[in-house]
């Protein structure tokens, strides 16, 4: 339990500044430090266990599906990295609250911070992988925060976008690294995973996950390549650079490989990509460390060099460099926190980071100074302090390594020069700063100590490293033990941390590197001189240069992809379309069926020819539009006759009826779009699109042909046996839509309805340009509403309505039924409203369209609500035959009740649409007749 | 008290909707007496407010016999048109004729015009705005003055007679 | 008798529709090919009739009633549309 | 009986035949004739009379087959002589709108007929392109 | 509670009629009985979801008539999640819509029931015909939705939006002919019945049949070449109307969950698992397409539209990988990105309304007026959005990656990563945009509560998923074993029919 | 017969979909109800051509067309209608608000955006 309120309170912790103001800033403060002190207090209380080998775990199952157990260990990795995080991070906390200006949100920090710690300790504390990783990503989140504080500033802004980036991509690869270990080994549980090292280096995908891990690992802890985005990071305050950006973030990729070395170390593969890897990365970064002139990018790319330096000493493949890597972990999370607050202290005093304006400062701060040169004397590897031991150990291994064969020698050459650099960009750090000269030049203020409170972190970091330097065996000894039994997969070697090892081979390179560091920095003015020569590279504009241009190049892919026309993506389904068909067909033997072929007679080809002359005339004479929708009209009265012929008059019925409607529709739609269409389709695009209309016809005509010619064993036989036993009508095909398949009706007047109140909606506040005159520029007719017209269709309405009473009744025992009905009803009003106009039309209209379709709709639900009252499902229909004397036999069905719903709503659907399309377009405009009027 | 003119407006319609529904039904049940007398009584009253003006037919007797005369003119000039269109020179005498109405009411002159479309090798092209001069188009027509005679004589008159006298 | 005379009937209305098509495709004004799609509905009602003779039912009634309308109709519409272009106004 | 039947079947197929040419006629008349006005001629009555009596003959089929009278049809042909002259009508007077040529043996001049302006300007012509408010 | 399985359809569809048989009456009115509605669709679906748990199928027989005559409303797991799902969504839609959208325009409440209507239709029915009649509805409603509001942008995109379902349509009706030209019933469970009884013969044209019903559900679903009409009709509709539109892609998914795991599933012979190598592909495709838009976009709007591409790709590559944890895995990831998609773009809406004239558009503006407020839900919608941990978008991805086993199921690794490369540096590179390159004076329009709500309940989601990712993905993973389990499904409703199955 | 049929059938899909491949609103929407005619007719016809079926059940009658193809394609064309519906009316709305009825993305004025 103790395990997870480590993790958990600092979480809390993240919450309670954000109760406090930005104001009460010691009140916000003490809140932020009172959770992470607990969670040390607690630590400390596990520590005696854990320095004695216990590793006490706690797991809660979470997503068994996953792998991902909510899982938590702390051993002695676990345990150095935890005391770290938490003590520096108390110490942050309070340098913090007096480095952050009056302006700066100090709760919204504070709780970023604790977020941040939160993941880190989540991240040394996991113990499945999947876990591991989800505190991985959420450092690189919180780290974005951070980075991005001061977001007013466009480094800032960039620098956290790139360390996003960055270490999001790497956190990506790691995720799939660890499932690839997850599929090889079984199983996401550390232990399992950590005892599984056989398995894994044995396997095929030890390489990829291995790689990916890697990745992961490199991107995190600023690994050549990938090392661009931590000097850019420092546009974060300094808190967050001393803590984030390198006593513990960045550690978190080599805390990987030191997590994962059990399991993953070993095979040649790491000894080459994470050694070499970490070698270069440490001279890439010593070189610009001495290069650069801004005091935190200084100490940001010796950062990089020290983190490669452990990551080489991780990929050793010796036990030795292991415990070594591991020394150095602390030893430089204690001196470069303290450097950077130093850093930060010069900064916050001086009003600058540059190098080349500040000297001779320890006259104004004496203090800062003498912790300076300590802690960064430390970094140097200068004896007494902790860095001259894990320098030295370091040193010890590389002379040991089987690395490179016979170029062995190579790579304490190498450490060596590395550590040269340390030591003389340590020096350049110090006495450029606070040393070389009186005074500083062009500063904006005048330099004086800081306030005590801001010091103390340093002086306590100062104070750890002397202590460790001093007596190592006495501090070190227990915790790296500990660690490093948690980081191999036998017991660690026996440590003996002391200063003086006698007389040898590494003393005489640590010699070398700091008498060689006086030297190169007694001649660091070649080295800038030789510097020069090389463009100055800023890894922000190239990162920023590469994500413009990748956007530029997506913009310009999507813009290509989808530009705006219809046709084209037409096209696309069309093109699938065919060819998933086209496909299929091909592997169909013979397209004929079994069934014979029957005959067709002068009638239907006559039909058949009229119908395509039609349908071709259409698409080729679209361009003149009326003349397109006359031949549309062919084709609809063809296709209905084509349906009576073939033994369905509804479908001729209703086939004829919305033709009609259509038509109308179309036409004024036509008065408002233009008449005619220009020639505007090259040839190429032409020929194109027969093409491919050639080959959907083709197409929907093989499977017409196919269909036709195979029999078929269907439901049908179903309906016809029990429409009239069990529907209740003689009708079948209404017997299907009112009884059998009323569901789909039900949907289908939902879909009319529906219509009908969207194109309400589009209608609203239409706009449009009203053609004075025709296509040919002739001036409309003056008469308005031709009065035969007008004298006519008055008396056709009665009959009309008669008519759709008579096929509404006569539905379900003969063609007809309540849509038919209701669009005849419908094309009698409209034949109203275009023989005496929108006005006159509405005027004797008691009631509007919308009520009307509705409760169409509602009638036909509720009616199939009704069969519940029975308690039979929705929909079920209920019928008698009444005798009833002298009148005769009356059929009484809830389906017409059904019907009478369908035959609503497709009058008032069907008006909703004509009549508000004709109201839309009438109004305003001139005449001569509404003159008189 | 029952109000006739209040439930039903058009007595005339109300019968021939009757008629119709009955025809339409195809059957003298008494079922279809109710439900026809029913819908004989509704529509004309849903539909009373789209009748602009209410045609009144004072002579029904003469409107049979006009009916009548009206069928066997369609006959006969079916019969002159097809041997104009059948005609293989095609001789034909077309002409426009603007005729003048002595007609007034909407509801006779549109009788009128249908008449002449149905009938003597003519059809009512066009109707003017003012409504007194009803073009005409003939197909095959020796002189248009007689015609015009012939119109007026046989149909106007007649129309005058039955709808406005 | 009826047979042939039913066969008859259907060889004359189908030449008469494909003259009807004639009309419509060459025009050569909008009012002819309106004209000729009229003539095409009512040639329609004439072969709906025929076809209800030749099966002995008249589940076609309605489609010729409702040819006869729906016909008339949409040829007022595009009347109206020829002499005013708004339909509906 | 039989007789009867033999005569009525007669009579049918007399109506038939005759409807059909009739129908025939009227389209030949839409093919043949030399302007819009001429042919309008055939559809807007001989077409008509053509259907009415095949719905005719239908009528007496039916009466004939479920022996006693049955007379939907009449509705139908009632109704296309109500609708044929109003179509006839609105036909021409697009006809005329359009100022469709008309054979030159035509006599009459309508002034619908006379290429004048006179109707531009009685409504809208000033308007041009007006967009709704 | 028999009829509880009817509810998700009758009860918006008698709502909206309710709501929309007068257009005008009291505004509140209106938004209590639709918000009401939607509650109540919540409690159904928490129901529903609850009865799926026992593993019976069940079914409902609209009108009495027993399948495969009648259509049936099927209940089993999926269908219980995807109903729950879309009322969650729709709530979260509506409380939001309630701040102001819905007076943009006319009959906005009844039209939202009938949205929802036609989505549970969809999802509930057992019947292909019936499924395309409620695809229609759900379309017909969406047009209108869309255009609620009116502007250049809507009715542009609109067109095309509409003539390409439309086309689709035609697709599914061909589709639909063909499979009962060969099979003769429409009911699923029946023709999965049928179709292991095919002729020989007729195998090539139910292949053509099936194939064309992918097309049609992939233009649904935003498949790779059908998916054009969807980042400007996404981008233009309003807020309210996109995040309810994320449940539609998710409507093109299920039926190609559905059908290509019910009738032509591993059971259908020759035709066995026939659309899966053409999803896995074009699924992948998509996704690497998709996330090329996310980069791309230049208002957040449309980069939204391009996550929900994003995410229709992943959950197409998931149903090309075939298998039952693939299966599990890509449900829990359609619960996450249907509701955190949804969210977002109402929190894009929220946050255009804030920015001035900027609007949506991803360029420097003023300050926002509630930026802790709205960028903490930013930053959680766009890491749950982009995949990262520690909110349910990393669960899911986590979920699929582990289902790839084989070979060529690596492929989603590298692709399915990348494209959350770019959704994060697209998505980072617009928060920053958005909230830190922010100056000058605030608009001083402030979020209402309501939209707060409604904002918060979608993304909210995302740590609650996580939260309860156990239970979670145990119901979905036993639902991937439901939706295999062919045999159980078409016993449990052909079989119990009682006049039996005799085709 | 069938091949007739599926020729026409054919045809008719063809020319509409050569129609909806144009770059304006207008014949596109017609193009649509063309290529819903065809369709229809398919979809009528998967159930067999039965060329004198009767059309109600009735004692006498032997064979009926199949009813449930009739039933589905009645559905598709009342729906096709209301489609059809919308789209005409969105044609004429993009008009209105774009001012044009191209839909091939050339000349549409799309509002300009900053670039960022
Ligand atoms: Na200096
Ligand atoms: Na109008």
């Amino acid at each position: 339990m103790s395990l997870l309120l480590i993790v958990l309170l600092p979480l809390l912790g993240s919450l309670l500044p954000l109760l406090s103001s930005n104001q009460r800033r010691h009140q916000c403060a003490l809140l932020t430090a009172a959770m992470p002190l607990i969670a040390l207090l607690v630590t400390l209380r596990e520590t005696p266990g854990v320095l004695a080998g216990e590793v006490p775990r706690l797991a809660f199952s979470w997503v068994p599906a996953l792998g991902l157990d909510l899982a938590l260990r702390l051993d002695g990795l676990s345990l150095l990295f935890v005391l770290l995080i938490l003590g520096i991070g108390l110490l942050i906390i309070l340098y913090a609250r007096h480095y952050l200006a009056e302006a700066d949100n100090m709760p919204r920090f504070y709780a970023y911070l604790m977020l941040f710690m939160t993941s880190m300790l989540g991240i040394v504390m996991a113990d499945n992988l999947i876990l591991l990783w989800m505190f991985w990503e959420l450092t690189s989140l919180s780290s974005f925060l951070l980075i991005g504080f001061w977001s007013h500033q466009s480094a800032a802004r960039k620098g956290a976008r790139m360390a996003l980036a960055v270490t999001g991509m790497g956190g990506l690869a790691l995720l799939a690294g660890f499932i690839l270990i997850g599929q090889i080994v079984g199983s996401f549980d550390m232990q399992t995973v950590l005892d599984s090292r056989d398995v894994i280096l044995a396997d095929p995908r030890y390489l990829p996950a291995l790689l990916l891990v890697l990745l992961g690992a490199f991107t995190k802890s600023a690994q050549f390549p990938f090392q661009f985005w931590l000097p850019q990071a420092m546009a974060a305050p300094t808190p967050v650079s001393a803590f984030l950006h390198s006593a513990t973030m960045v550690k978190a990729g080599v805390f990987l490989l030191a997590r994962l070395h059990p399991a993953l170390a070993g095979s040649q593969e790491w000894l080459y990509l994470v050694s070499l890897t970490g070698l270069v990365t440490m001279l890439f970064g010593a070189y610009f460390a001495l290069i650069k002139l801004d005091l935190k990018t200084i100490l940001a790319y010796s950062t990089v060099s020290h983190l490669g330096l452990i990551t080489m000493l991780f990929g050793l493949n010796s036990q030795m460099a292991v415990v070594a890597g591991l020394f150095h972990i602390l030893n430089h999370a204690t001196f470069k926190a303290a450097l950077f607050m130093t850093a930060g202290i010069v900064d916050h005093e001086c009003g600058t980071r540059d190098i080349r304006k500040l000297k001779g400062l320890w006259r104004y701060m004496p203090m800062t100074t003498a912790l300076a040169t300590i802690t960064a004397a430390s970094m140097a590897g200068f004896p007494l302090l902790n860095g001259f031991l894990s320098k030295e150990m370091m040193l010890a291994e590389t002379l040991e390594t089987p690395l490179l064969g016979g170029l062995a020698w190579l790579i304490p050459a190498l450490a060596t020069i590395g550590s040269i650099l340390a030591a003389a960009y340590s020096l350049r750090y110090v006495r450029n700063t606070f040393f070389d000269g009186n005074r500083p030049r062009e500063l904006e203020k005048t330099p004086h100590e800081a306030p005590f409170p801001l010091r103390l972190p340093v002086l306590v970091l100062a104070i750890v490293c002397i202590v460790i330097g001093l007596f190592p065996a006495f501090t070190a000894t227990g915790l790296l033990t500990a660690a490093a039994d948690a980081a191999l997969t036998m017991p660690a070697p026996e440590l003996h941390l002391s200063i003086w090892h006698g007389f040898n081979l590494p003393l005489l390179m640590s010699a070398i590197a700091l008498i060689g560091g006086l030297l190169v920095y007694a001649l660091r003015q070649h080295l800038f001189t030789f510097h020069r020569q090389f463009p100055s590279r800023d890894s922000l504009a190239i990162f920023e240069g590469a994500v413009q241009r990748l956007i530029r190049f997506t913009q310009w892919a999507i813009d290509t992809l989808e530009n705006g026309s219809l046709q084209r993506y037409m096209l696309w389904v069309v093109i699938s379309a065919l060819v998933v068909s086209g496909m299929s067909l091909m592997g169909i033997e013979t397209l004929k069926g079994e069934l014979a072929i029957q005959k067709a007679d002068p009638l239907l080809i006559v039909g058949a020819a009229i119908t395509c002359f039609a349908g071709l005339a259409t698409a080729f004479l679209h361009r003149r539009r009326l003349i397109s929708l006359i031949m549309l009209s062919v084709v609809g009265l063809m296709a209905s006759l084509a349906f009576a012929r073939f033994s369905a008059p509804d479908l001729a019925l209703t086939q004829l009826a919305v033709e009609v409607v259509t038509v109308i529709l179309l036409m004024l739609a036509l008065f408002f779009l233009p008449q005619k269409t220009p020639k505007e389709s090259s040839a190429s695009r032409i020929v194109r699109d027969v093409l491919m209309a050639a080959g959907f016809g083709g197409v929907v005509a093989s499977l017409n042909y196919a269909l036709l010619t195979r029999p078929l064993n269907s439901i049908s036989d179903y309906f016809l046996e029990h429409s009239v036993p069990g529907g209740g009508g003689h009708n079948v095909v209404n017997v299907i839509l009112v009884d059998f398949r009323g569901f789909d009706t039900l949907g289908e007047i939902t879909v009319l309805c529906i219509a009908g109140i969207g194109i309400y909606k589009l209608l609203n506040r239409l706009r449009l340009f009203m053609p004075s005159s025709d296509s040919e520029g002739r001036p409309w007719s003056p008469d308005r509403y031709p009065m035969i017209l007008a004298s006519v269709s008055q008396s056709l309405l009665p009959m009309a309505l008669l008519v759709s009473v008579f096929i509404f009744l006569r539905g379900h025992n003969a063609p007809g039924g309540g849509f038919i009905a209701g669009l005849v009803t419908a094309v009698a009003l409209i034949l109203m409203y275009i023989a005496h106009g929108v006005e006159w039309a509405q005027q004797r209209l008691s009631f509007q369209y919308q009520p009307i379709a509705v409760a169409g709709v509602a009638i036909a639900a509720l009616t199939g609500v009704g069969s519940w009252v029975f308690g039979y499902p929705f929909l079920t229909s209920a019928f008698g035959h009444f005798h009833i004397p002298l009148i005769g036999d009356v059929e009484l069905a809830t389906a017409m009740l059904f019907d009478l719903g369908v035959y609503l709503t497709v009058v008032g659907a069907t008006l909703m649409i004509l009549a508000n399309l004709g109201k839309v377009t009438t109004s305003h405009r001139p005449s001569k007749q509404k003159e008189k009027a | 008290m029952i109000r006739p003119r209040k439930w039903l407006p058009m007595p005339l319609l109300s019968v021939l909707l009757l008629i119709v529904w009955l025809l339409l039904m195809n059957g003298v049940a008494l079922g279809h007496w109710l439900l026809g007398g029913f819908l004989a009584i509704v529509i004309p009253l849903i539909t009373k407010p789209f009748w602009e003006a209410q045609p009144r037919i004072k002579k029904p007797w003469l409107m049979v016999r006009y009916f009548f005369r009206v069928l066997l003119d369609i006959v006969v000039a079916n019969l002159e048109a097809s041997k104009v269109i059948l005609d293989p020179r095609g001789r034909a005498r077309p002409a426009f004729i603007e005729y003048p109405l002595e007609l007034q009411e909407n509801f006779a002159i549109t009788m009128l015009a249908s008449t002449i479309t149905l009938t003597p090798g003519t059809v009512s092209a066009h109707l003017r705005m003012d409504g007194k001069t009803l073009l005409i188009h003939a197909l095959d027509v020796g002189d248009i003055d007689d015609m015009k005679c012939h119109i007026h004589e046989r149909y106007e008159r007649p129309l005058k007679e039955i709808f406005e006298c | 008798m009826l047979d042939f005379a039913l066969k008859v009937s259907v060889a004359l209305l189908s030449v008469a529709i494909v003259l009807n098509l004639y009309r419509v495709a060459v025009g050569p004004s909008l009012p002819d090919r309106i004209l000729a799609l009229d003539t095409m509905y009512v040639n329609s009602i004439a072969l709906i009739v025929l076809f209800g003779l030749w099966l002995g039912h008249r589940t076609y009634f309605e489609a010729a009633l409702l040819i006869a309308m729906l016909g008339f109709v949409s040829t007022v519409a595009v009347c109206k549309y020829l002499l005013r272009g708004d339909i509906i106004e | 009986m039989i007789a009867l039947y033999t005569l009525m079947e007669g009579v049918i197929a007399f109506f038939l035949i005759a409807g059909s040419i009739f129908a025939l006629i009227g389209s030949l008349g839409l093919a043949r004739m030399k302007d819009f006005y001429m042919r309008l001629h055939g559809p807007s009555k001989i077409s008509t009379l053509g259907v009415g009596c095949v719905l005719l003959a239908s009528i007496a089929y039916f009466s004939l087959l479920e022996s006693g009278p049955s007379l939907q049809e009449l509705l139908i042909t009632i109704f296309l002589f109500i609708t044929a002259p109003v179509s006839a009508h609105l036909l021409s007077k697009s006809a005329l709108h359009q100022k469709l040529e008309r054979d030159p043996r035509t006599r009459g001049n309508p002034e619908e007929l006379q290429e004048d302006d006179d109707e531009r300007t009685l409504e809208e012509a000033p308007q041009g392109n007006s967009k709704l408010p | 509670m028999q009829h509880l399985i009817i509810l998700p359809v009758l009860l918006p569809l008698l709502t909206g009629v309710a709501l929309l048989i007068h257009r005008g009456g009291a505004l509140t009115l209106r938004r209590t009985a639709n918000v009401l509605s939607t509650v109540a669709l919540v409690v159904v679906g928490i129901l529903l979801v609850a009865e799926s748990t026992d593993d019976t199928i069940r079914y409902y027989a609209l009108g009495d008539w027993q399948p495969p005559f009648g259509i049936i409303l099927v209940l089993d797991r999926l269908s219980a999640l995807m109903v729950l799902l879309t009322s969650l969504l729709a709530l979260g839609s509506l409380l939001y819509a309630c701040a102001g959208d819905d007076e943009q325009g006319s009959n906005f409440h009844g039209l939202f029931q009938l949205q929802l209507m036609g989505i549970n239709g969809a999802f509930l029915t057992g019947d292909l015909f019936n499924l395309f009649v409620f695809f229609e509805v759900l379309l017909i409603a969406s047009y209108a939705l869309l255009m609620h509001g009116g502007g250049k942008a809507r009715t542009h995109a609109g067109f095309h939006y509409v003539a390409l379902n439309l086309l689709g349509s035609m697709l599914f009706l061909i589709a639909l002919g063909i499979l009962y030209g060969t099979m003769g019933t429409l009911n699923m469970a029946d023709m999965s019945a049928v179709v292991t009884t095919l002729d020989t013969a007729d195998l090539g044209l139910v292949k053509a049949g099936a194939l064309l019903l992918l097309i049609v559900f992939g233009l649904k679903a935003a498949m790779l070449p059908l998916y054009f009409w969807l980042p400007r009709a996404y981008a233009a509709a309003p807020a309210p109307i996109a995040a309810l539109f994320a449940i539609m892609t998710k409507v093109g998914i299920y039926s190609i969950i559905r059908v290509y795991t019910l009738i032509f599933g591993e059971q259908a012979g020759p035709l066995a698992n026939l659309a899966q190598p053409w999803i896995w592909w074009l699924g992948l495709a998509t996704l690497a397409l998709g996330a090329v838009g996310v980069l791309s976009a230049r208002d957040m709007r449309t980069q939204v539209a391009y996550l929900i591409l994003v995410s229709a790709g992943t959950l197409l590559a998931g149903i090309g990988m075939h298998s039952e944890v693939a299966l599990g895995a890509l449900l829990y990831y359609l619960i996450h990105t249907t509701l955190v998609s949804g969210g977002m773009f109402l929190l894009v809406d929220a946050i255009a309304q804030q920015r001035g004239k900027a609007g949506a558009r991803i360029v420097q503006s003023r300050t926002l007026t509630q930026p802790a407020t709205l960028g903490l839900l930013f930053f959680a919608g766009a890491i749950a959005m982009a995949g990262l941990p520690p909110l349910s978008g990393a669960f899911g991805k986590a979920l699929l990656l582990q289902a790839a086993t084989t070979a060529q199921q690596h492929w989603l690794w590298p692709i399915l990563l990348g494209s959350g490369l770019a959704s994060l540096i697209a998505l980072s590179r617009t928060g920053s945009t958005i909230f830190w390159r922010a100056s000058g004076e605030k608009t001083g329009i402030t979020l209402g509560p309501l939209r707060v709500t409604g904002t918060l309940m979608l993304i909210g989601c995302a740590p609650l998923m996580v939260a309860f990712a156990g239970p979670l993905t145990a119901f979905t993973q036993a639902t991937a074993a439901q939706l295999l389990d062919r045999d159980a499904y078409v016993e449990s409703i052909i079989a119990r029919g009682d006049t039996g199955g005799d085709t | 017969m069938e091949a007739l049929f599926a020729t026409t059938t054919g045809i008719l899909a063809a020319s509409g979909l050569y129609l909806a491949l144009r770059g304006r609103t207008f014949p596109v929407v017609v193009g649509l109800t063309l290529l819903s005619y065809a369709v229809n007719l398919f979809l009528f016809s998967t159930g067999g051509l039965t060329t004198d079926g009767a059309a109600v059940i009735s004692d006498g009658a032997g064979k009926y067309a199949d009813p449930l193809p009739q039933a589905l394609v009645l559905t598709a064309i009342v729906i096709g209608f209301a489609m059809t519906a919308f789209s005409v009316i969105l044609a004429m709305r993009v008009r209105g608000d774009v001012g044009s009825d191209h839909v091939n993305g050339n000349r549409v004025d799309e509002p300009r955006e900053d670039k960022s």
